[in-house]
């Protein structure tokens, strides 16, 4: 009969996307979620004192099975191509963006850059690492964005917690008062919910 | 020295793609001056600004357009310094002060931003350093976890459904038993990662008499793809289940 | 430095396709494939002493790393709960006929799709994404379906008025079964605990 961890290190393999405790909960039938994660945490003490090439990470509210990185050269000369393409500059900004300040509208985005995000986010729910969480309860009820668990999981996070403090607050500028985004940020109002802006670009 | 009005002629061949906005650029030249973003120096500022304009090419109308509001902005700011004009202390009326001190509060705010941006790309590469077990094919790329949901998914399959309506293209009616999809689904997932196993183990511990007819109806339809081969070795026996190292496989390998 | 039979550890970890010896043996610039074998036996004899979830394979003319057969049972029980908490992208489609459309019967549901929408209808159903709305006055009677509570809340949605405007109209096909196909208007209100706000303003 196998052992709990040893299903769990089973588990854990056969899963691309992290692992919830509660799915481990749910799958070896526990009491608790905190057994679960009981059972984790003693994989993961023995794979860092026998310090091979497996590690297990939090990432994403869950677990994952990963090679730690000082194998990243053999595995890059294993050619396994990756085919995600790194993000370009706008778009960590905008990511960043809506990190710090989720849920946030877009009007609110290009207030802060300066400029017009509406193919950034595009591209970015695209890449599913945000997500419409919703509509502002502004004129012209813009959609408001909030970043995915993909999100947390290809940076490699726990959770929001889990990025920097920075230096004094994220200060979105009223978007009416901000003069750079007069005239570009205003949202076309539309005659009604889900107006022309929404429909826009598509 | 920052007092000086002409910007380095070295800035000036850099091109638009370089900046991300007229913050951007308003950044960069505090940077490269070393000013401190809580007190601005407009006048200089704005000389090197307007200089770095016109030194651009754009090709997006709205992109320039956004610089040109900033420039709009910092021409407003220079032409209520007031005089006599003081280089060390540049004094604004209340008005004019409240903009300034605006424009500061947006730099600072896009320097963060800007920093955290840096950071997540740190981070991202940091993430390409190490591998997880390779994405399978199923479940497809296509499945979208609940918790990430989202309407744009809802608008674009039915944009996709409508243009494909206007395109007259009749879809053929076909029977798809969702649930020997999906157990199909299982399966193979399962199957990669084992390579091979018994029947009885797909099945719960009490199987219900539609979970036995689905999972059947799985296993034939895997097989007769080529994904699998299913063998009972004796009469009434267990049937074991072994992955087919077919095509599946080599397409898997740049699957990811 | 990690050790060479990590490194190998590395590698079966992150292919899925079994790795020939030849692979191995470029990979770490052994000098024959006998010796990347060597690595393989060695790592392998470690995997079943140790006897755990995993297992080192020859099959089809390479290595691959494998959970043992023991754990197929959990491994499918994993397997059911991903299955429930995604969306596949026919049931995406489906969802969003009748998020659009709403409320609407399953014949009309299959003339838009062309296909029989059968069990995507019931892995809706069985998420709470939609509810059956009443029966449809056309012959036979066919269930209506309508989105849910637990439907907006999902998309962040205040009411149907939020969701994105999508240009042109999806045309439901007349069914054998459905007289009128925008007979919208004969609905059987059932006044059940999805509440107005949902079958509102459609």
């Amino acid at each position: 009969m196998p052992m709990p961890t040893d299903v769990v290190e089973a588990l854990l393999f056969a899963t691309d996307t992290p692992l919830e405790a509660e799915r481990i909960r749910e799958v070896l039938d526990l009491a608790g979620v905190d057994e679960a994660r009981a059972l984790v945490d003693e994989l993961r003490a023995r794979y860092d004192v026998e310090g091979r090439a497996l590690a297990i990470v939090e990432v994403g509210g869950g677990y994952r099975m990963v090679t730690r990185p000082d194998y990243a050269p053999w595995l890059m000369r294993l050619a396994r191509t990756r085919t995600r393409q790194r993000l370009s500059r706008p778009a960590l900004e905008t990511l960043a963006i809506i990190a710090y300040r989720q849920p946030v509208s877009r009007p609110e985005v290009d207030a802060v850059r300066g400029v017009n995000s509406d193919g950034v986010l595009e591209s970015l729910l695209e890449r599913r690492l945000i997500r419409i969480a919703g509509r502002k309860e502004a004129p012209g009820r813009p959609f408001l964005y909030e970043t995915t668990r993909e999100f947390l999981v290809a940076f490699g996070l726990r959770d929001l917690d889990d990025l920097p403090r920075v230096e004094g607050e994220l200060v979105i500028p009223e978007t009416a008062t901000a003069g750079v985004a007069d005239g570009q940020a205003q949202v076309e109002q539309g005659p009604g919910p889900g107006g022309p802006d929404v429909a826009a670009g598509r | 020295m920052m007092g000086a009005a002409t910007p380095a002629t070295a800035a000036l061949t850099l091109r638009v793609g370089e900046f991300e906005g007229p913050l951007d650029l308003l950044l960069h030249l505090c940077r490269t001056s070393e000013i401190d973003l809580a007190h601005l120096p407009v006048r200089t500022i704005t000389d090197q600004y307007l200089a770095h304009l016109e030194a651009m090419e754009f090709q997006d109308l709205e992109m320039a357009g956004a610089y040109l509001v900033m420039a709009a902005t910092l021409v407003y700011l220079k032409s209520r310094l007031l005089v006599p004009p003081d280089e060390t202390e540049e004094q604004l009326d209340d008005e004019a002060q409240a903009v300034r001190e605006e424009l500061e509060e947006r730099l600072r705010e896009y320097a963060r931003v800007k920093a955290l941006g840096g950071w997540l790309a740190a981070r991202e590469a940091e993430q390409a350093r190490i591998w997880g077990r390779p994405a399978s094919e199923l479940p497809l790329p296509d499945d979208i976890p609940l918790e990430d949901l989202s309407v744009h998914l809802l608008e674009r399959a039915l944009a996709r459904l409508i243009d494909e309506q206007r395109r007259r293209r009749p879809r053929e009616v076909a029977p798809e038993p969702l649930s020997v999809l999906e157990r199909m689904t299982e399966i193979l997932a399962v199957l990669r990662d084992t390579w091979s196993l018994l029947f009885s183990s797909l099945l719960g511990a009490e199987p219900r008499r539609p979970e036995v007819v689905v999972t059947l109806l799985a296993i034939l339809e895997l097989a007769r793809l080529g994904h699998l081969r299913a063998q009972q070795t004796e009469l009434f026996g267990e049937i074991v289940l072994e992955r087919r190292n077919g095509k599946e496989d080599a397409g898997g390998a740049d699957a990811h």
